[in-house]
């Protein structure tokens, strides 16, 4: 590994090339950074991606297979090769895909490329979720209760003493994948079927385990940066309640449940937890914290989180450039391990996906793009206008962070924003965000893991208004198209005058 | 309104007094329509001359636009299509199909599981929409699957 | 005029209706705040704005006459009707158009709504340069030398003392119009011929005065924010000294210019000069800064100015709301009154101009229109794609506004994200901005009000490198139009290989 | 390249080295070219077949992409243009005529400023192309004009 900084010296650029190992908004994210360090940045991209964005505002890029995941993005050999004919000095793995993955952090290692990422052997370490629970107990950190081993016989542990209902977990899992609830013990063995296979095909691994489920919980994670030099740095909290099957949706920070003493204590839990590995990156640690504000260890992600960007707008630090800087060798400076958080920030993220149908997963094509602006709105995007969505990938379409100067007015800030957001081609969560920002719970703060699940279900039904609006929408549309529209004045003009405006009311 | 009328999910719809309505990108069915309760900027879709996707506060409502002739035509279709033999039980999301539970000639009851397809995270499991026979498995383990693709039939 | 709120409570909104009697980017900017705020917005226009985006965006609108300013954005009348016709409790001048107008301010306070400003009496004093001299000389703050009376007849003044080259201002003046530069003598009468006709037809007052040319210059200006009751806050200062026609192109803050002893002095004559009038409002202090550090003041203006953003980013204040609140009787709280400026902000200003023409104001129609996003950009944009530009206003598009650590971040965002934005359509000064964030005296910070003049004159000839590009871009499109065209490899492949990256250098 | 030339301000140009060239918003212009640097985002915008717009790195490069035959018919066109008598003054920008300082009939000399006109924010003079005389004066005091419409004649 060449590390080509010792000191925290910022003339010139940590490195000269970076292979950017992902896709979508994160990789446009990361090719921003290193446009702005001065760094060269080295797309991938699979057969379904040549002409996408995250290539377009690449330097360079290189193709790397099939659309297939497994033989372009999860396929450790291509990435490799891309990485070694490219020149890159590092690669970026992103979230998700291969940035959690030991072999291939290995693989990067083993090239004389620098991986910005803490070593596998912390990567292997971490990647059993089961292992790490034994090790955050170790260094006396409270976990959710329940097994600390595999479950392999369910008919041969006693599972009163984890109680009901409980979770089964996947040892190798994240992102809400190899999860499933079970509420009686009589149910354990089909559950743990189910949740094996989920595991094996996500994971390659059908290790599962028991947790009690903590039920009405927050999930809370707190963000933290190391460096080479010793140094670690809690950039706050961030609060991820907003949850579809155990995805995150909504985040925002600070947490509106976290009282500075919880704070206190959820930082001294998350140092402990991060004194058990050795890593060199930006991570975070995640903890559910019940109604009585217990808090409870679940995992730690040695790599960037989807949510990243609320914490810099909170904390006015880059932590993707400080993310390769110190993967360089340099030193975090006193500006950086000093944080003054100023204000509240909130993100939302656009998936494409049916909230009307369970949060499904759609695939398409976006045809209309307009993302809101203006003051303290950010638009991390993945897409533009006219853009195709391979069915293969994630479906998140970009990120809508808003910052304000506390919590009541970015939300505010969060409901103009979304207002002015308009997306087609595919259904989208917007309508679902719309709902949320108005909903009590979520405007008071409080609201749990369950929100989704008790309040919003599959949506209400369609409301008259909206449908009345989209008939009325519709049938101008066509009349546009017919021979001899005029344009404008397309419907019939019964009532021009202006009433008392009722818009927002007639379709929220 | 010129012999049309709006229907959504079948079900004849009032539109909504509107004024105005213009298009500010056409190419992508960006619109603006003013009613009583102000303007309201919309995203209207055409699939075909009489089917319409307006996206409408984030939701994608779909409506037809139908003149009285083009639905006689459509329901005429549709009775046709209910009558006949066997259902066609379809994708309706991509995927990788994981597990199929069921082979020709199995007698499935309707909420059968028969076929289990992973999507990006999640196991989904594709059930029986109604007792009877399947007559043909269109798929098997280890393929990837669009919306839309036939999966089995069922006599 | 009637006060809702004389408390720093923010239950409910501070009004409940607000004409923004602007168009363009600063309607949307106010329209924004209101909606954030729960004020319902009602936006005007002239018939060349009936689709603007600024109309689109409000929740309701009034029609108030033809393109010509002076029978819409100008007219008194108009606005006042329009005002009261849409039930608006409080008015919203935004800059120019009538927002310093002493006249328009009592005809807003006479119906009975607040005018979002300072009281008209306040607009009257400052409006005369002239007084305002004077008035700031007897407050003690120094002024550019020169005359303290009008420049009549040129022959019966002894200029020799103000010194040439000098400055012909108009007293009624304000952004840049009504200036001229004198070298010698003998060209006073000319030049002034011209200063007054221009000062007539902008202002109805051909009064001019003349100052002492300071040159070289840094423009520095402080941002205040007063409230009903007293209190008075500098929010930092901004420089904008990148100008052209004695316009502003580029604002920043912090100015690399001042040092914490200059801008304690500037704090100092701004609270001065604030001191001599009424107001309660955002307002600025402009100075001239020399180069032995000494600085003049320049006028003052009770208003939003265009460049309010990077005060916004820097502080986290959100400015315009304050506006909205103070208006309403709302005292400003310490969050706003202790200010805690974080890292340095820059704006360039996106003009439909010919840089390579003198500047040269373009109508016409914008076509593509792709704003940059992502960290640390905010984009306050008066157009979106497909927007006709009406010859008869300012041709301001869009602030694009870069937010970062410290300069050096934000120099470097700030080209990422020029680098990132395309229009189409018009010519613009786009090409100017990607030439200034590459200038050794940009880049340090050492530059001056000459910079333009100096250094960009009409811009460097076209280049081969660009002028190669530009013709295999249309060799291929008029290719692609051919019939039988294929989709992609449209220009012949003499070169599919990848050089080493040299994109940059190849078009800049 | 199929018999095309490639002009800038009537100067041949040689296209650089592109190897692919694609449109990414055709409607608007919006189009991708690879050259052997690296990939760069234009704005390349037509105005009939020969005559396109590119922006290139935000400056607007008028280009001419014509064959051998249109080239000829132009140049013969632009001739006879030439030749022809009086030279018809049109406005650069749009603005508020302030001033007119010539009527027909008034003889001028090269550089003698003829109109003034106030755009947005500034007085700018108009000035005679050559030595004539002016044969019509086509606006007037306060009158606005756009981009292109004439405002006097030299004979």
């Amino acid at each position: 590994m060449s590390v080509r900084k010792d000191s925290s010296s910022r003339d010139g650029p940590p490195f000269g090339r970076i292979l950017v190992a992902n896709r979508g908004e994160i990789a446009v994210r990361v090719i921003r950074a290193c446009r702005e360090l001065g760094i060269e940045s080295v797309a991938v991209y699979s057969d379904a991606d040549a002409s996408a964005l995250h290539v377009r505002m690449a330097d360079r890029s290189e193709r790397i297979g099939p659309p297939s995941p497994a033989e372009s993005y999860l396929s450790i050999p291509a990435l490799i090769d891309a990485a070694r004919r490219s020149g890159a000095e590092a690669v970026h793995p992103g979230y998700g895909f291969l940035s959690e993955n030991a072999a291939f952090a290995r693989a990067v290692e083993e090239a004389g490329i620098v991986f910005i990422g803490p070593p596998a052997a912390t990567l292997a370490a971490l990647g059993d979720k089961l292992e790490a629970r034994r090790s955050a107990v170790a260094a006396g950190v409270p976990v959710v209760p329940g097994l600390l081993v595999p479950l392999e016989d369910p008919a041969a542990v006693d599972l009163s003493e984890v109680g009901f209902p409980a979770m089964l977990k996947a040892a190798a899992g994240g992102g809400g994948r190899g999860m499933r609830r079970v509420d009686r013990a009589e149910d354990v063995a089909a559950a743990l079927e189910t949740a094996r296979r989920e595991a094996i095909s996500a994971f390659g691994d059908g290790t599962v385990y028991v947790e009690r489920l903590v039920s009405p919980a927050r999930h809370v994670e707190v963000q933290l940066l190391g460096d080479r030099h010793g140094t670690l740095v809690c950039l706050g909290e961030r609060d991820c309640s907003v949850q579809r099957r155990n995805q995150k949706l909504v985040e925002e920070t600070p947490s509106p449940a976290v009282t500075p003493a919880l704070r206190e204590a959820l930082f001294d839990s998350a140092r402990r937890v991060a004194g058990t590995v050795d890593f060199h990156n930006a991570a975070t640690v995640e903890f559910l914290v019940d109604a009585g504000g217990s808090h409870y260890f679940l995992e730690m992600n040695t790599r960037l989180q989807v949510e990243h960007g609320v914490t810099e707008l909170v904390t006015g630090i880059d932590m993707v450039a400080w993310q390769i800087r110190v993967a360089a060798g340099i030193r975090l400076p006193r500006a950086v391990t000093e944080p003054e958080p100023r204000g509240h920030a909130i993100e939302v993220r656009l998936y494409a996906e049916d909230p009307y149908d369970g949060f499904r997963p759609v695939s398409g094509r976006v045809g209309a793009w307009r993302m809101p602006d203006g003051p303290g709105v950010r638009v991390d995007a993945g897409v533009e206008a006219d853009t195709d969505l391979p069915p293969q990938y994630d479906p998140l379409l970009a990120k809508l962070i808003v910052h304000a100067a506390d919590r009541d007015a970015a939300v505010a800030r969060l409901r103009r924003a979304l207002d002015e957001t308009l997306i087609g081609g595919v259904q989208t969560d917007l309508g679902f965000h719309r709902w949320l920002v108005d909903q009590p719970e979520f405007a008071s703060g409080h609201y749990d893991t369950g929100l989704i699940g008790s309040r919003w279900g599959d949506g209400a039904a369609l409301e008259d208004a909206a449908a009345g609006i989209a008939a009325a929408a519709a049938m101008a549309a066509r009349r546009s198209s017919l021979p001899g529209a005029m344009p404008g004045l397309l419907v019939e003009s019964t009532d021009s005058g202006w009433g008392r405006l009722a818009r927002r009311e007639a379709i929220r | 309104m010129r012999g049309f009328e709006a229907r959504i999910g079948g079900v004849p719809v009032e539109p909504a007094v509107a004024s105005h309505f213009e298009w500010i990108d056409r190419a992508r069915g960006i619109a603006r329509l003013r009613t009583a309760e102000g303007d309201l900027e919309l995203v209207v879709e055409g699939r075909g001359p009489s089917e319409w996707l307006v996206t409408v506060a984030g939701r994608r409502i779909a409506v037809s636009i139908q003149t009285w002739r083009e639905r006689m035509l459509a329901e005429a279709e549709g009775s046709a299509r209910a009558h006949a033999g066997p259902v066609e039980i379809r994708a309706t999301l991509p995927g990788l199909v994981v597990a199929v539970g069921a082979e020709a000639g199995s007698e499935v009851s309707e909420g059968q599981p028969l076929i289990t397809i992973e999507a990006m995270k999640m196991q989904n499991e594709v059930r029986a929409p109604r007792d009877g026979t399947v007559t043909e498995v269109l798929v098997e383990p280890g393929q990837t699957v669009a919306t839309g693709t036939p999966l089995l039939r069922v006599g």
